[in-house]
This record gives structure tokens, sequence and C-alpha cells, in this order.
């Protein structure tokens, strides 16, 4: 029993889709794809959507989407969280063989809360919250904790949204399309030291799309299916001060799971692209180490060396990554979509030739709490 | 309403009353009365945790014992923030730390009152400031400061 | 390990801004209300009428666009009723909603939908299931209404409430 | 027929009250994974993989399971993920470990519904669940909409009697819960008369017509065929699970009656070879947040026909000792800790089929239903047995 992605739809990443509701947004990509691989919504067995209460300002924020997705008179469930997750809850339904379709969906505007007060509802009530931390402080203290341990350079740093930015001018989906250079990195206005603005991502409305199928439907719809060939999922220490903050310990356990399932021995030869969940420039340095593409602390010359960027042994990111566009709660299923794309051929300008395996990687929480880690393949 | 009539700006506006329990309770009364810092300990990891709670995540067992531990501590990370939220307490630009105490076994975030990254160094040793009155409150260690 | 006494808890106030996209035919609805017309959606493929309007018809699972929007009218037919009778801390505000309120569901003519309103009146014993009702607009409301508005805004708060219309009145 | 069959293999809840100020979140949450643990004799290490799930806005908490699922469930470098989907995000988390064993991902979870309703408010939470242009403004929770719905099935009806048979509901219900431990309201002497003279609270709907607000959590531990046998001789089978969704906007259909349950139970029926529901269920827990919802619930998932809700209870049937109990546990009238309320219904219906009732236990209980209630008015089923094959 196989599990395959037959079809992928994207919106344009924005940062401010003000003519849509929620309802309307999911509605355009999920009938985008239905026309893309003509079928209707009778055809859809189920519906998994990935979204977040406090991200959409709505309890029960797959309320919002029901007319939008499909699933009146349906089976939809929803995963609180990153679309990543949702996709592993929909590839759940496929292959329990209950159900030949499955229709994952997630959305979020970020345009629409106030993003720091979002995500200090993470903290405890206890311990955390009165001290005022959000993602940005958060990721400044890993950052500055991950780099001073192992001599990463801001340069370092910045290479890798030098790098992503370039990749997004590729993709008609990004939301940030404009070049920039190590230097208007290091001179944007820091924000959380050692991250300045430009090494934090944007912030980005948008809604993905996918249609999971089992083997003999997947045939019927697609020359081009996309196998789940390894999938892990492993929970970080939640207090900040339980953390091993300068290394992704729970995203390495993550990754070794995965590519046990997928036979993977050597990530770098046998991985040809990757697409993970970057939530600021020195993350990714840190998710190449977890994810074993280079050694411990070696992220940064890893990036020097150039073999993440488009033409390397393995580009990291051809979509452009989070640093382009910040979609939330969607990240994770983008970075699933782009990996299909990648593997069926149809990534365009920001295809790499001949990519037979792919890694994506999507995360919940702060600094990569909760760590979803998919490999695909192709035929 | 706003004046872009696309929007509707609204709020989500609610208190919340989160009960503490006991360890939390008891963290934030020492803190606050005595100006000691309490942590527990797991009877089968033997480490010690600050703050408290009730149950050692990696062992998955109850912990009982407590243990104070120092006022002081070593920094081990920090970030200086310059951006502005509404629920900061104090007035960027200032520090969060990430601070072993000496006797636990895991570290503390809070906040450090420097608005200066280049005074600050992983390493470098730091104290608890109390404030003067307590509330039952984390805040009640009102910031930790440079020794 | 010695339970300190009491029960205590910590209080915080969540106050998070949004702002919310109310969608093209809610923008085209409210323009219109300002010029006094309640205006509904209907599916272009199976004519079903929605209100509030919206860009889905989730039955055909196609898109409605402000070109579908058509005109309701302001009466319609009284499906239920409840008097609320209880306090509770209203999100919008973080303070206690005021109670009692009539609160009905109703069918404007020429909809297919229903709408979930505030009405005047607070006497469970006066509301008949089926009789008549009517949208109340703010400007018509007497001066010293805490609803009165002297003119409509295109806001949500143009029509206050539903009102239970009299027998003479039908 | 799925990959890999599943079962229910042991359960824990906590007692469940209006408040539980001795302990806070986490550690109320571990007194139920504990006890499941213990139920099943098994430790947390044994466990594959963590489905948790509350309201956020409930208790101001985002993404709760990153917090509850290490520092309450001991889930440290090891999968979480979280479900939330209103009153159903229990039965929503009962049928995500559904799948995750019938696909043979994981051979063993564990699923956890948790609420602390005194933290913050049911009310003020359901208000955010919907439109803020639309219904948010005048909306009074759960309960005005609740009470519009009862008003046109009362008014339908016949008002006096329907409002009687749904005090009638109410007797039953928490006598019920008065054999049961877990309980929140145990009345066991309550009265129709009692009910129908309590404070009007929403019209037609008065306080002991409406569920409590219960603090709690439930906590459930799911296998494959293979690690079940290991755990118990008697676990509950998983016949199948079934969910139907409905309209974004709450006003977008009166739904007096429910037409999610006539949609997925008339699916689970198909799946599991049931008939008639009355003969072929033994037991049924269901989700009625108020009196009358239990007559309305019960008509549209087919136990009798429509607008005949009442028989059930004037025949005796749906009452402890009748031909087929509804809500032995004293149901959602009874305790209702929303995130973990439609877990409960689902764990109750498995320790009918486990035979470990105690005072509640339906005699020879062997095909139970459970079933969850929420969002814009969706529906969730789960029909269990002793065995994981179709009734028919």
């Amino acid at each position: 029993m196989k599990v395959a992605i037959v079809g992928v739809a994207q919106t344009k990443y924005e940062s401010n889709k003000i003519d849509q509701t929620y309802m309307e947004l999911t509605f355009e990509v999920v009938k985008k794809l239905h026309n893309q691989l003509g079928i209707t919504n009778d055809d859809v067995g189920s519906v998994i959507t990935g979204s977040n209460d406090f991200t959409d300002g709505r309890t029960i924020a797959n309320m919002a989407v029901q007319d939008g997705v499909g699933s009146v008179r349906k089976s939809e469930s929803r995963v609180s969280g990153d679309g990543a997750f949702a996709y592993v809850y929909a590839a759940m339904r496929v292959l329990s063989q209950e159900y030949d379709t499955v229709l994952v969906v997630s959305h979020s505007k970020c345009s629409e809360g106030d993003q720091c007060l979002i995500n200090n509802s993470i903290f405890d009530p206890f311990y955390q919250r009165h001290l005022g931390l959000d993602q940005i402080s958060s990721a400044g203290l890993m950052a500055n904790m991950y780099m001073s341990k192992y001599g990463i350079t801001e340069e370092q740093a910045a290479k890798v949204v030098v790098k992503n930015r370039k990749n997004a001018f590729n993709n008609p989906y990004a939301h940030i399309q404009k070049e920039i250079t190590v230097d208007d990195v290091l001179k944007s206005p820091m924000l959380a030291y050692p991250l300045k603005e430009l090494d934090l991502p944007p912030y980005s409305d948008g809604a993905v799309a996918m249609l999971l199928a089992n083997e003999e439907t997947a045939k019927k719809l697609t020359d081009t299916p996309v196998w789940l060939r390894g999938y892990a999922n492993c929970t970080d220490a939640y207090y900040l001060g339980n953390r091993n903050m300068t290394d992704l310990i729970a995203l390495e356990l993550a990754a070794k799971e995965a590519y046990k399932m997928a036979g993977i021995s050597d990530p770098i030869k046998d991985i040809d692209v990757a697409e993970v969940s970057e939530n600021f420039s020195a993350h990714e340095l840190m998710i190449y180490e977890a994810l074993g593409f280079c050694g411990k602390g070696e992220g940064g010359k890893f990036i020097d060396s150039g073999e993440t960027q488009m033409g390397g042994k393995i580009p990291v990111n051809p979509s452009g990554g989070v640093l382009s566009s910040n979609v939330a709660m969607a990240n994770g299923l983008i970075r699933v979509a782009e990996v299909a794309e990648q593997l069926t051929g149809k990534a365009g300008k920001r295809q790499i030739p001949d990519a037979k395996t792919g890694l994506a990687y999507g995360m919940n929480g702060i600094c990569s709490q909760g760590n979803c880690v998919l490999i695909f393949g192709g035929d | 309403m706003s004046d872009d009539k696309r929007v509707f700006e609204g709020r989500i506006k609610v208190p919340y009353k989160h009960t503490a329990g006991a360890y939390v309770e008891k963290f934030l009364t020492e803190i606050g009365q005595n100006r000691k810092i309490m942590g527990v300990k797991c009877p089968k990891c033997k480490k010690v945790f600050v703050p408290p709670k009730m149950v050692c995540f990696e062992c998955f067992e109850k912990m009982e014992e407590w243990v104070e531990v120092g006022n002081q501590g070593t920094l081990k990370g920090f970030t200086v923030v310059t951006h502005k939220t509404d629920v900061m307490p104090l007035k960027p630009p200032f520090a969060y730390g990430i601070i072993r105490l000496d006797g636990a076994d895991t570290d503390i975030v809070h906040l450090i009152k420097e608005s200066d990254p280049n005074k600050l160094k992983a390493g470098m040793r730091v104290e608890a400031s109390f404030y003067a009155k307590p509330r039952k409150r984390i805040l009640d260690i009102e910031y930790f400061k440079p020794i | 390990m010695v339970r300190q006494k009491g029960e205590f808890q910590i209080r915080w106030k969540t106050d998070l801004p949004y702002r919310w996209a109310i969608g093209k035919l809610a923008v085209k609805y409210f323009e219109e209300l300002k010029k006094r017309k309640i205006m509904g959606s209907k599916c272009p493929k199976c004519g079903k009428m929605y209100m509030p309007p919206r860009g889905v018809c989730a039955d055909c699972f196609v898109e409605m666009t402000v070109d579908d929007m058509v005109e309701l009218s302001r009466k319609g037919t009284l499906m239920g009723f409840t008097v609320v009778n209880y306090p509770f801390v209203d999100p919008n505000t973080g303070a206690m909603r005021p109670f009692p309120y009539g609160y009905v569901i109703c069918q404007l003519d020429g909809a297919d939908t229903y709408l979930m309103h505030f009405c005047d009146e607070i006497d469970h014993t006066k509301f008949k299931i089926g009789q008549r009702v009517e949208a109340v607009f703010c400007d018509e409301l007497p001066k010293d209404h805490e609803s009165y508005r002297p003119e409509l805004k295109g806001d949500i708060y143009d029509i206050p409430f539903i009102r239970l219309l009299k027998d003479e009145e039908v | 027929m799925p990959k890999h069959d599943v079962a229910i293999v042991g359960i824990g809840q906590t007692k469940f009250r209006s408040k539980r100020r001795d302990v806070n979140i986490p550690e109320m949450i571990y007194e139920a994974v504990k006890a499941a643990l213990d139920d099943a004799n098994l430790e947390i290490k044994d466990i594959d993989a963590l489905l948790i799930g509350n309201m956020d806005h409930f208790e101001g908490i985002n993404f709760s399971e990153l917090w509850t699922g290490i520092d309450a469930c001991g889930f440290y470098l090891k999968p979480v993920v979280k479900i939330a989907t209103g009153g159903t995000t229990g039965s929503s988390l009962g049928i995500s470990g559904y799948y995750n064993i019938a696909s043979g991902i994981y051979d063993k979870v564990l699923v956890v519904g948790w609420e602390k309703l005194n933290e913050g408010g049911a009310t003020t939470g359901i208000i955010t669940a919907f439109d803020p242009v639309w219904e948010r403004p005048s909306l009074a929770g759960a309960l005005g909409p609740l009470a519009l719905m009862a008003n046109i099935y009362a008014s339908k009806y016949g008002i006096e009697r329907s409002m009687e048979a749904s005090a009638d509901v109410v007797v039953k219900n928490r006598s019920n819960a008065a054999n049961n431990e877990f309980a929140h309201l145990q009345m066991p002497n309550i009265t129709t008369d009692f009910v129908m003279s309590s404070q009007m609270i929403s019209y037609p709907l008065r306080l002991h017509d409406c569920c409590p607000q219960s603090e709690g959590a439930c906590a459930v531990i799911y296998a494959n065929e293979n690690e079940a046998k290991k755990i118990t001789d008697n676990p509950a089978w998983f016949k199948g699970v079934s969910t139907a969704h409905y309209y974004t906007f709450g006003c977008d259909d009166i739904m007096y009656n429910l037409p999610t349950a006539t949609i997925a139970s008339k699916k689970i029926y198909k799946k599991v070879g049931i008939k008639d529901p009355i003969k072929d269920l033994d037991v049924a827990e269901i989700y009625e947040p108020t009196s009358w919802a239990e007559l309305a619930w019960t008509e549209a998932l087919g136990f009798c026909d429509f607008g005949k809700g009442h028989t059930l209870l004037d025949e005796g049937i749906s009452k402890m000792g009748g031909e087929m109990p509804v809500n032995p546990s004293g149901g959602v009238l009874s305790t209702n800790p929303i995130g973990a309320t439609a877990l409960v219904r689902f764990a109750e219906a498995a320790i009918q089929i486990m035979g470990r009732g105690g005072k509640r236990q339906v005699p020879d209980a062997e095909v139970a239903m459970g079933m969850g209630f929420g969002g814009s008015l969706w529906t969730e089923l789960c029909i269990l047995g002793k065995d994981p094959k179709p009734v028919r």
C-alpha cells in the first residue's frame, strides 16, 4: 500500500490578501487543484486541513474554511498546527485503505494578526509568557547561542538569506522577489541581536492544497505520482531553559528515523533537493547539521561551500524558503508541495534537473520544537 | 471599523486565570517572600529542575524533593531585543538570557538588564535582582544583572 | 511534599488585535447597506440565495462574485427565538456583555439561508415562530435609543437588531 | 476493511469537576495519562505517538500540545500532534487515533483530550469560533444557537411535551451519572419538576437543561491487532468511524434535526452492517450538550422516527435496563470538559464493551456507539465492539 501526491496547487504568496476571506482563499487553491486534475469535489473522499486558531483569530479555525475546501457533508478533520503534520494525517487516511483520495489544505494570513503577540501566547503563563518572549526574541537567543558556540559569522548567516531570496526570484508564487546582498542583510536594522530585520522572514498570506491518492487511483489521475518514502515526527522540550539551544536534537532524531524508513544512508548523495522551514537565517545552517548534510558546527562552512545553492550537491529551498514566503501554518505543506513540483519536473525556472528524491521539513512552535521530516520519491 | 472597508478591525480580548498548582506557587512564593530560588529534583535522573514542575519530562517521574539553588549563575546565552511589543515588561532595548543557576541542572530563561550586546558574554556570572513588592509572579525576580 | 494552602491563580489578559478580511461580497454588501439595501449572493448554478453573501456556493462548489448579488427584502419570517439570560465575558470587548437580550434566527424574504441577530424584545411570550419580522435601520430609531445613529455608515451597526412586526403592520 | 484493526486497550479519566484549583494544566493532564498507562500496564516509552487536543482560546494557550505533550505526557523526543475541532475535538482525536493505527504508521498511540474551562470561559471561547463580522457581535456562545434550535424543535413537536421530555432526559442522565465516579454532576434524586422549575437561562432552556462547564482530562490508549492482544484479553475494537461536516456559517441551515448526524450515521451503519440501530447496538454514548438535544440527536441517528425522541424514554428503551441505554455515564449533561468530552464518549463506549462499567455497566454490551458533536453542527461517530468485524 502506497500513498501518492497526485497534484498540488498554491496561491501566490503576498503580504496581504485583503480581498479574500479564509473561505475564499482556500476555495481559490482547491478549485485550481480540481481544474488541474480534471476532477470535481465529488471525487474527493475526505479532507484534512492544517491551521491555527491564534493565527486566524478564530477558535475551530477549520470552521471558517468548510465551504472553501468543499467538505460540507464530507469527513473533514483538522490538524492544529503546521501543514506538514496535516499532510501526514491525510496520508494515514489513504494508507488505512478507507479513502481512495484525501485532500490536504493549509492556509494562513499573517497580515490579519499581530504575530509577536500570537507567538507570545505559545509560552506558558507561569514562567515565560510574562517575560514578553516571542518568536523574534527566542530566535535571537537560539541564533546567538548557536553562532557563538560554533563560531558562525553573521556573514555566513546572511548568505542563507541571499541564497533563498535569489531562489525566490525563480518562483512565481514567492512573496518577496527581490535580490539582496550580504551587505544588505548586515546593514538592516537589528531586531534581536544578532538577528537583523533581513535575517528574519516576512509575514505572508496564502494557501496550498494537494490531493493524495492510493496507488490505483493515482495511476488514473497522473503520470507522475510522488510517493511518500519516509516520515518521522519528533518533539523537543518545551521550556526554553530545558532546550538544547545550539543543536536541533529533535530534528536530528526525526531525520535519522525518516532516512531509515526511506533507505537513505548518505543524505547528500541520496537526496536531490530539500525544502526546509527555516525561521531565521542561521536556523537553516542548524537544519543542515541536524539533517546530516554537514557535521555539527559546520553549517557555516557548508553555506560557504555553495553546495546548497542551485546547482550545488544538495540545493536547499529552491523555492526561496520561509525567508521569502512565510505563510505561518502553511509553510510545511508548501515545502511538501515544492518537493512534489521538483520530483514531477514541474518546478519551472527553479527546477533541479533529474530530481528523484526530495526532503520536506515542517515545524511547529518556537525554534523547531515540533519537527516533521518527510522523504518523497518519484517513480 | 477601519478606514479600509475591506477589513474588519476587531480584537480577541479575554481575561484568563491560570491555576498555578503547588509547584509553581511554591516557587513564586519563595522568590517573592524569601528571595530564595527553589528547584525540584528528579528521583530517577537526579536532575534539579529550575523553575520547578511536577513531572520530569525525560523520566516521566513525579518529582517531590525540593532543592534550593543559588541566586547567582552562569549566563549561557543571550539576545538583545530592539523590537517592541505590548507584553514586554521592560522598554527595549534589553536582553533575554538563558542562565544556569548554581546547583541547577536545567536553565532558566529571564530578563537581563543590559542593552549593549558587547557587554554580555556567554560564561559571565549573573545574579538575580528581586522586585521590591512581590506579586507572586515570575517577575518577582525583576531581572538578572551581570556581576 | 507539603502542599501549599490556597488555590493560587495567575491572571493574564489576552488582547489580540486582528484585521480580518471580509471579502469582496461583504464589502459590496456594506456599500449597498448604506443605501438601505440588503444584498444576498445567488449561486449562478443552483440559484441558492446566501445571506450573508460570500464567494463560494458550498453545495455546487462554484464561485459567486459581486455580480451574483441580489437585493433581499428587509422583511422576513421568524424561525426561532430565545432570550439570552446568563452572564459571560464578550471576547470582542473583554467585558461582560449586557443581558438579557433577545436573540432570533429568521429568514429574510428571498434568502435560502438564515440570519441570527439581536431582537429588541426580551419577553419570550411575545414571540411567535412563523411571525413576520423586519430588519431595523439605526437612523429610523428614536433619537434617545441606544442604537440610534443619525445616518447609515455601511457597517454592522446599521442594522442593530431585528424587530417583531405587529399584526397590523403585516 | 482497514489495513490494521484498531482497539482501545487502556483508559484514564480524571474526576471531572467545575474547578480543579489544586492542579495546573499539565498536572491535571498527567493524572489522566498516568491512569491510562496504569490501566494498560504500559509505560510511556511503550507508546509510539501522542495525539492531544483542547481549544486554544479557552485557556489562552497557543500550541498547547507543545507544552502539555512534554510536561504532562512525557513525549520528549517523540511524535506529538494536536487535533482541535471544537466540541468534536475529542472524537476527532479518537478518529485520528484510529487512522494512526489503521494506516500502519504506529502500533500504539496515546490519545488525550482535556479542558480547564474555569481558567477562561466556554461561552467566551466559543464566541471566537464564529465569524467576527456576522456572528460574533450577537452570539452568546453555544447556548444561544442551541436554545434557538431547541425552540424550533419544541415548537414543531409541542413545546410543553418537548420540554417535559427534555427534562426526563436530564433526570435519566444525571441519575446515571451517580453511578459514574468520574462524572461531574451526580444527582441521583433529581426530578422532572426540579429541572422544569429551575431558572430560565435561554428560553426554552432552563439551568438544568444545560450541560455544566467541567475541568478534566481523558486519556485513551490505542493499539493494533498484534499489540492489543499482548496488553489485554478484552480490548474494545473499532468496527468503524464516520464524520460529517457542514456549512461554515452556523445559520446556513436551521439544523434543529442535526442533518450531519443523519449523514454520518447512514454512512457508518452501512459500513458496519447495522440495519436497526436499537437492535444492533447495545448502548450509545452520545454528545447531548442540552436536554432536548438528546431527543433530536437520537432521532437523527435513526434510533427512532423524527419527532419521536421522547418514546425512547417513555418506553424505557434508552434508560438503564432498557433495550439500548443512552449515556449510562451521565452524558454531556453531567460532564462537559469540551476538548475531552467527545473522547469521553468514545472511552465510555469502550468501557461498556470491555465490561468495566461497574455500576453503570450495561449487561452483555457487545456493540456500542460513541458520538461527538461540535463545530458548525458537525457529527462524528464510532462503533466499537468485541471484535472488529461488521455486525452482519
